[in-house]
């Protein structure tokens, strides 16, 4: 019952981090306006931590560059499990329109495990609202203890 | 309460161990040529003066009278002591050039002849000795936290010289000071006639003088020459208030000046200068700077002399002439003064890092406390003051001995280097925190006696509201100090340091010694506290089931004991469970690198991300808030003169 | 005694699913102050579980003793409370869980946690003289610090006591976290030292924290009560309006730094407090 | 459209900037542009009363530019990120980077320039931080 | 006197963006601050030589997401300039009400981070509901709510509909009473005027040395704006500059705030005015030679330089951001500065990282 | 201090400005730049896109007569749109809703339908 009730607490009460590896701020501030009156993400028990000991879910938004991947493994791994990876906009997907420059590695893929990925460029904040929704179906599949599934492992459903 | 008939055989040898058994064994500690001869004599004192007292403790309330027709002449003896001591005094004014000193002893000589003078007619026929609860307590502070203490500094000082690189051992001058000390506290406590009182005084002034000189360094010579200037003023007062009571009551009786219930307006000025003998003794503002300077002491004496002891004998001094100044202005002021103190010693502490400073403007805020309990002088806030006076002495002994043992591991008494102590002496840290913690925490005694003489002070309102912001700033200086012991990331299971077993073994007496009593205090206080209090104070609070209770006001120290100790269990047992927990490094936005507390800065250059304390210089900063809390002092001090004059 | 022991565990079940309601209704109201839907009324509950059967991760096991003994210092404070035993032995066991809360965040490195630790002091020694003297004005008036005595009391002391209720009020916006005085650590993250003090205190021992502080808010709103003490809506009308009161001050003010607050909790509060303890010893 | 910029010469370019400052101009920037494999144009722009006047400095990738930083403070920005993107070197920067401003060692260095580059630092300047610059 | 060593940034709650400060403290007293900088590097500037000069409109726009339009609007007018476009005066008035509403948008943005950054969470909401108001007709209008997208060479990619033109004029009707409403809040609380006065202080002499643009060079009590440089259709229009004297944080924001109605106002303005006719002129031919360009952005004067040489490519654009030329002024008001002031004059400048580092 | 107070107060008492997203959803702007997609019917498989788009998110084999699109890295500009002579591109005002996968859209021209191949 225990597992049950702190299973089912966790999707009521995603905590965000939010890291901008980088973005154009195109997405950043629309990730932000999720949080403010008109979206609201309060709702679903979103609260924006800034601190990843607190975090569950961690947003990534831009382009991760040779500097900052150092920075978003960090914050990756002082996020305790379980934690989920939200990609956020074409460029923390992929590196977007700026994949070909110099100092770009590309996507948040090629450095943490990415479990849900929201297109867009900018993303709008309903589709933020949609992605953490769809992360937040990781928890319930999640067993809580010891043998938590790494991020980005989806399991059955996994492609590729 | 009745004096018990003192006992025609027991009680000479019982004084006899108390306080010329250390002198003696003082000469043997001085010849004393080998480390194991010094060790035996040291326990041996311990253990005798332990005992006496133990068997003393049967024996109160008692008072003692030498025969005039015995073998020895002791008054004789002793105002001849009295101006020997006094010439000593004057020689090492002479000797370092320093013609305070000199003046006031020349002063402390001229007014001891004057109350010779005034006395020659009727000849003494008061009692000597008079041992009370109160003087017991001290005493058993004395001989236990004493014998500890110098029991440890057997090896410190082994150490101590080590680092110093003596080529000729003094170890046997500074225990034979010590030892020499125990037995003049015992002496000043029990003492009765005010020219006893007078001479044990002075021998502790000296013995304090000598052994912040010991390391022989030009800081420690000029802070022991302000020592001695200082408590020299409080031995001047000492001497006008005894020219007062001589030229009043033609008496030196010192009970037959304090339980006479509230004195007339002829003694108040007496008493008054009692009390600043008192203060200079308790380096309460504006003496407080001979305190700190004798930090530079070893720190067996500051833990000795300088917290658990000596500096108590103002607050001793105090208590005894309470029930005198019962109700009066005097007593009144006495009240403001004390929270006063506890204040602005209180402020003065958060703006250190010094270890040692803290614990030293700690002591004058706690002495700054008892001060106020006695000046309330209510029954509760008198046996507040009584386990002040005990639960301060065994906690301060213990943080000395810890800092001490630390300094010589780390080679520094600065809080900011103790940061992690943990990783490296684990034992040491744990203590320290544990003695940090019975200084601020419920149901500890410390507290309890806070507590008392919160509800005590409640209805003097300049008190308490000192007596209220100063507990707050002392919270503040313990818990940083605590905290950051416990510093820095660590993971799995540290060895306990190695320490030599006597330092062990004191300090774990110690730490036992305060728990215990704090658990025992409901029933301490109905075996002494209120024993303590002098006729017409009645006992304060009823017991029952640990619980100390009246109509005002009540503490559970055993239920909250017993919850306290279910609490730790239970929180050690989560620390035990969290011992699986996956250790991260601290967040530090994101940069944290390899290793704990370091981060990438600009240039991707390592930086080790530091934050040092909040010492708030800029408020609570030594140089800025001395000289006023000095001349609010002076001015309390004139008040409280001037008021008695 | 044993009435005692079903009161201590009434207190100890129903302190913190209160505390956790009022977080909860705090939160609601906040969100409808700022034209926001906001969460559920037992998102609190939902956190705290949450955090429960996270991964404990910790910088220093240290945190997980000052977390758990923060934790047992509340309750015991609210089980004293409901004990109706002495205010002072309530107001210092308080005082031990903010303690050991500190000795907690000041084991990690984190120059975060660190500061924020320090904050938490600066604001201990802002509001404990306050609690204390509240605590002594209420004394002053019914001549007892013993809560029972307090709660038999036939008048409100709301009428003899405003000021010292007033100050008590201070204490709470510092003690609730609420702007202007969510110093040391904030509700909502975005504060120049992060999460402050509870910055590195993660999963598990972060719920402790946080029940720790719903059972604070519980023993303070009670100790606002206590200013009402003649009939029981009285005194949930005024620990509810005084809640009310400090979710409008924390929207309607900016986080001042410690300078200011220590300024004005030493300035405003304790002469509120001295002129209501001389007017009261007056009488 | 051509833009009209006056040549300066190294030597002459700091004393040019002070010039400059002294008639009441503010530093817009710097711009730099690989003209070929060998040579860049260090542009310096100026705003005075909403009118732009440009320096340029033409000279060799390889060779070392006196910084303008004691003039104006706010270009150690600017000409840190030219050492960055292009690998030339300013002499006497109020804050030196070293080079990593912008990139990291995993970077490809001078990426805006034409043809190889030698991009390892050079003493001189002093690093931010360092207990010496903050006199 | 123990300092603590304090890293600000790149992850940090208050900073939208990530830069790095190394702070040294003491006793909450910042003794120096040393930025680091390199978290949102891209490189896109080198992209110009793989993009053609049509494509980099859609690169520069995306150099920040804040004044997308601003950038894309400063990178057309240059290569206008170059290539010697005449754009129609219809397109014209539609890049003064799209930059206007992006300047309204970003300062909106701005106010309401800035009372975050001082913890006024209940303000920043307010305001972020106003803003959300602009966007939506960013939305409406340009098919897109941060990255409108509208400039292309020649002219403008979107035509305002005479019910877009209403919709325009009646949300700002709303946006002005609720801003209006939240005046006395913004530049006379007393909280926030704690917070905010006297922090941060730069005179005009060392706004102007340290070479500070916009809002920050205004607020110190300099009228300088890039606009009055007459572009687009600003010369048609009637406006002052908002100048603030006391060069502190609350000057900065009241800067800000007035720049809030006065876009109002000349957005009001270019719809009375709005001619009709084409809206983009015809492009033949490549760019050629070297070219600067500069507009007015929300924070300040942004600054284009193009060269190119005949080719699809173009060979050079730089591009010096405001908060570029913000920065140096940001290091030297640090110091002496509380630590829990730090991310109010931080905000002050109004920094877009992503602008700086590109 | 209270200068707030009033537009609390009346946020307090009026209806919330949040839209209960998702439960009720807003219908997008008629105009808005959303969702790409491609009729391969209408597709003349020209390159036009492909040569304009500033992201190269577009890639068109004539060989194989195939229409690549990775919309991870489309930019959601809407240049190719503009561009496209045939019509076939479009763009909807709907956003691309987030996936757990990373999709990249293939079209046949030959093929009588669209098939999606994802990756």
């Amino acid at each position: 019952m225990w597992e049950r009730m702190t299973q089912g607490s966790r999707i009521k009460s995603p905590w965000l981090l939010h890291y901008d590896c980088g973005s154009c701020n195109g997405c950043d501030i629309e990730v932000l306006a999720c949080l403010t009156p008109i979206y609201d993400l309060e709702r679903f028990g979103v609260v924006n931590v800034g601190n990843p000991l607190h975090a569950d879910i961690l947003l990534v938004t831009g382009t991760v560059n040779h500097r900052n991947k150092r920075v978003l493994r960090n914050l990756y791994e002082q996020m305790p499990r379980p934690k989920v990876v939200i990609a956020v906009g074409s460029c923390a997907l992929t590196g977007g329109v700026f994949r070909e420059a110099y100092n770009v590695v590309g996507g948040v893929a090629k450095v943490i495990p990415v479990d849900v990925y929201v297109p867009g460029c900018p993303v709008k904040p309903e589709a933020v609202i949609d992605g953490v929704i769809l992360g937040l179906e990781r928890f319930r599949r999640k067993k809580s203890g010891k043998n938590l599934l790494e991020p980005g492992d989806w399991g059955e459903e996994r492609r590729g | 309460m009745e004096l018990s008939a003192s006992d025609p055989i027991l009680m000479p040898a019982l004084l006899f161990t108390l306080i010329l058994f250390p002198f003696l064994a003082a000469f043997g500690a001085y010849l004393a040529v080998s480390d194991r001869l010094l060790k035996v004599i040291i326990v041996v004192t311990g253990v005798a003066l332990v005992t006496a007292s133990l068997v003393l403790s049967a024996q109160v309330p008692f008072s003692f009278a030498l025969s005039p027709d015995g073998p020895i002449a002791f008054r004789a003896v002793i105002e001849v002591a009295d101006f020997a001591l006094l010439s000593l005094i004057f020689y090492f004014g002479w000797k370092h050039r320093h013609p305070t000193i000199m003046a006031l002893a020349a002063l402390q000589g001229v007014l001891l002849l004057y109350v010779q003078f005034l006395l020659s007619e009727g000849q003494a026929h008061w009692p000597v000795f008079y041992g009370d609860n109160l003087a017991l307590i001290m005493i058993f502070i004395i001989s236990v936290v004493g014998s500890i203490i110098c029991f440890q500094a057997l090896d410190y000082m082994k150490a101590h010289e080590q680092h110093q690189g003596l080529d000729r051992s003094r170890r046997s001058r500074f225990f034979s000071i010590m030892v020499l000390f125990l037995g003049a506290m015992n002496g000043l406590v029990l003492a009765n006639d005010m020219a006893f009182f007078y001479f044990f005084f002075e021998v502790t002034t000296l013995c304090s003088f000598l052994l912040i000189a010991h390391d022989r360094t030009p800081v420690a010579v000029s802070n022991a020459l302000r020592a001695l200037w200082m408590n020299c003023l409080g031995g001047a007062a000492f001497t006008v208030a005894m020219t007062g009571v001589a030229l009043h009551v033609n008496s030196l009786d010192l009970s037959r000046l304090t339980s006479a219930g509230p004195a007339d307006g002829v003694l108040l000025p007496a008493l008054a200068f009692l009390g600043l003998a008192a203060f200079t003794k308790a380096a309460q503002f504006p003496f407080q700077s001979w305190l700190l300077g004798a930090m530079v002491a070893p720190t067996p004496v500051s833990a000795l002399l300088h917290s658990s002891t000596m500096v108590k004998v103002g607050v001793y001094l105090v208590f005894r002439m309470a029930p005198a100044i019962r109700g009066t202005f005097l007593s009144h002021c006495l009240a403001v003064f004390g929270g006063f103190g506890f204040l602005a010693a209180a402020a003065l502490a958060v703006g250190q890092s010094n270890g040692k400073k803290v614990l030293a403007y700690s002591t004058i805020s706690n002495l700054g406390l008892m001060i106020a309990c006695a000046g309330l002088n209510t029954s509760a806030a008198l046996t507040a003051g009584v386990l002040l006076i005990l639960f301060h002495a065994v906690n301060k002994a213990l943080l000395f001995l810890c800092v001490g043992t630390i300094e010589q591991r780390i080679a520094s008494r600065d809080i900011e280097d103790m940061r992690g102590l943990y990783t490296i002496m684990p034992v040491t840290a744990l203590m320290t925190v544990f003695g940090v913690i019975m200084m601020i925490m419920p149901p500890f005694g410390l507290m309890l006696g806070k507590w008392m003489a919160m509800e005590a002070a409640a209805t003097n309102l300049f008190v308490i509201v000192m007596v209220t912001l100063g507990s707050a700033l002392t919270v503040m200086y313990w818990a940083r100090w605590a905290g950051i012991l416990m510093s820095d990331p660590f993971a799995g299971r540290f060895t306990p340091e190695r320490q030599p077993w006597p330092t062990w073994t004191a300090l774990g007496c110690l730490c036992l010694g305060g728990g215990i009593l704090s658990v025992a205090a409901p029933w301490l206080y109905s075996l002494w506290f209120t024993r303590a209090l002098s006729p017409g104070y009645e006992p304060p609070y009823g017991v029952h089931g640990g619980i100390l209770e009246n109509a005002v006001g009540a503490f559970a120290v055993w239920p909250l004991a017993g919850v306290a100790a279910v609490g730790f269990v239970l929180a050690v047992v989560a620390v035990y469970r969290a011992g699986g927990a996956r250790i991260v490094k601290p967040y530090v936005s994101g940069l944290q690198t390899d290793t704990p507390g370091v981060f990438t800065g600009p240039l991707n250059q390592p930086v080790q991300a530091r934050a040092s304390n909040y010492y708030l210089s800029s408020l609570f900063g030594e140089s800025r808030l001395t000289v006023w809390f000095n001349l609010a002092a002076v001015a309390l001090l004139g008040l409280i003169l001037g008021g008695a004059l | 005694m044993n009435e005692g022991l079903l009161v201590a565990g009434f207190a100890l079940v129903g302190a913190p699913l209160l505390g956790g309601l009022i977080t909860g209704a705090d939160r609601i109201i906040t969100a409808r102050l700022q034209a926001r839907i906001g969460p559920p009324l037992i998102q609190p509950f939902y956190d705290v579980a949450k955090l429960l059967g996270k991964e404990q991760i910790a910088v220093n096991v240290w945190q997980v003793f000052g977390a758990c003994a923060y934790l047992m210092a509340s309750a015991i404070a609210v089980v004293l409370l409901a004990l109706r035993t002495d205010l002072l032995v309530i107001l210092f066991t308080q005082a031990v869980g903010s303690v050991f809360l500190v000795v907690g965040a000041l084991a990690s490195a984190s120059p975060y946690s660190q500061v924020g630790a320090h904050r938490e002091l600066l604001q201990v020694l802002c509001y404990e003289p306050l609690l204390i003297l509240v605590a002594v004005g209420v004394y002053l008036h019914v001549g007892s610090f013993k809560v029972s005595d307090i709660l038999a009391w036939q008048t409100p002391l709301l009428s003899k006591l405003p000021f010292l209720f007033l100050a008590l009020g201070c204490v709470l916006t510092i003690k609730l976290r609420k702007s202007p005085f969510d110093l040391s650590t904030s509700h909502h993250g975005h504060q120049e030292i992060v999460k402050g003090l509870l910055t590195d205190y993660s999963g598990p021992i972060l719920a402790f924290a946080e029940i720790g502080h719903w059972l604070e808010t519980v023993l303070l709103l009670g100790l606002c009560a206590l200013f009402w003490t003649t009939h029981w809506l009285g005194m949930i009308l005024l620990a509810g309006a005084t809640f009310a009161l400090q979710i409008l001050i924390d929207n309607v003010s900016s986080r001042m730094n410690w300078r200011w607050m220590l300024g004005y909790v030493w300035a405003v509060g304790l002469s509120l407090s001295v002129v209501n303890l001389v007017w009261v010893q007056a009488r | 459209m051509s833009m009209e910029a006056i040549a300066v010469s190294p030597e002459h370019v700091v004393g040019a900037c002070a010039e400059r400052k002294a008639a009441g101009y503010r530093f817009v920037t710097m711009t730099c542009v690989a003209v070929d494999e060998h040579m860049l144009d260090v542009l310096y722009h100026f705003d005075k009363d909403m009118e732009l006047e440009h320096l340029r400095l033409r000279i060799p990738k390889d060779s070392c530019v006196p910084s303008i930083t004691p003039v104006f403070f706010a270009a150690f920005l600017v000409e840190n990120e030219i050492q960055d993107l292009f690998g030339l070197r300013f002499c006497g920067l109020a804050i030196d980077y070293k080079h990593s401003l912008y990139l990291d060692e995993a970077a490809p260095k001078a990426p805006f320039c034409k043809g190889a580059v030698d991009a390892s630092p050079r003493p001189g300047g002093k690093p931010p931080g360092d207990p010496e610059s903050s006199e | 006197m123990p300092v603590s060593v304090i890293p600000f940034g790149p992850q940090h709650p208050v900073l939208p963006e990530p830069i790095h400060l190394k702070l040294t403290v003491e006793d909450e007293v910042i003794r120096e601050a040393v930025p680091a900088l390199g978290y949102v590097h891209r490189g896109l500037e080198k992209l110009a030589e793989i993009r053609d000069f049509q494509q980099m409109i859609q690169i520069v726009e995306r150099v920040c997401g804040i004044c997308s339009m601003m950038h894309s609007l400063c990178y057309v007018q240059g290569i206008e300039a170059m290539m010697g476009i005449e754009v129609p005066p219809r397109a014209k008035y539609l890049r003064v009400i799209w930059a206007e509403l992006h300047r309204m948008h970003s300062h909106l943005l701005w106010l309401g981070l800035f009372a975050d950054s001082f913890g006024f969470e209940s303000l920043f909401m307010e305001i972020w509901k106003i803003r959300e108001k602009i966007m939506d007709l960013q939305e409406a209008t340009t098919g897109n709510r941060v990255i409108v997208s509208v400039n292309v060479i020649g002219g403008v990619r979107r035509d305002l509909s005479p019910e877009q033109q209403r919709m325009i004029l009646t949300t700002l009707k709303d946006v002005e009473d609720e801003v209006r409403r939240l005046e006395k809040t913004l530049l006379d609380d007393y909280t926030i005027k704690k917070r905010t006065k006297g922090k941060g202080v730069l005179r005009s002499d060392q706004a102007l040395e340290l070479g500070c643009v916009g809002p920050v060079l205004r607020g110190s009590g300099v009228a300088k704006d890039t606009r009055l440089l007459g572009y687009a259709a600003y010369n048609e229009l009637s406006f002052q500059p908002v100048v603030e004297p006391d060069g502190d944080c609350h000057a900065r924001g009241k800067v800000r705030y007035r720049e809030v109605l006065q876009s109002i106002d000349l957005i009001r303005q270019a719809l009375s005015k709005l001619p009709d006719g084409e809206l983009s002129a015809s492009v033949r031919g490549r760019p050629e030679g070297e070219g600067t360009a500069r507009v007015e952005q929300p924070r300040g004067e942004l600054f284009y330089y193009i060269r190119a040489d005949g080719g699809r490519q173009l060979s050079r654009v730089r591009i010096r951001t405001p908060t570029f030329a913000n920065l140096p002024a940001l290091v030297t008001m640090l110091p002496g500065v509380y630590l829990s002031d730090v991310p109010v004059v931080v905000m002050s400048i109004d920094p877009c990282i992503s602008c700086t580092e590109r | 201090m209270f200068s707030m107070a009033p537009s609390l107060m009346r946020n307090f008492f009026s209806k919330k400005a949040t839209r209960r997203y998702p439960q009720v959803a807003r219908p997008p702007f008629a105009d808005a730049r959303g969702e790409l997609t491609n009729d391969a019917a209408l597709c003349t498989f020209c390159g036009v896109c492909a040569a304009k788009c500033p992201s190269q998110c577009i890639r068109v084999d004539k060989k194989s007569v195939s229409w690549q699109y990775d919309p991870f890295a489309c930019i959601y500009c809407g240049i190719c749109v503009e561009n496209c002579k045939a019509k076939s591109l479009r763009m909807h005002p709907h956003y691309r809703p987030p996936t757990v996968v990373h999709e990249i859209i293939v079209l046949h021209g030959k093929a009588p339908g669209a098939v999606s191949r994802k990756d």
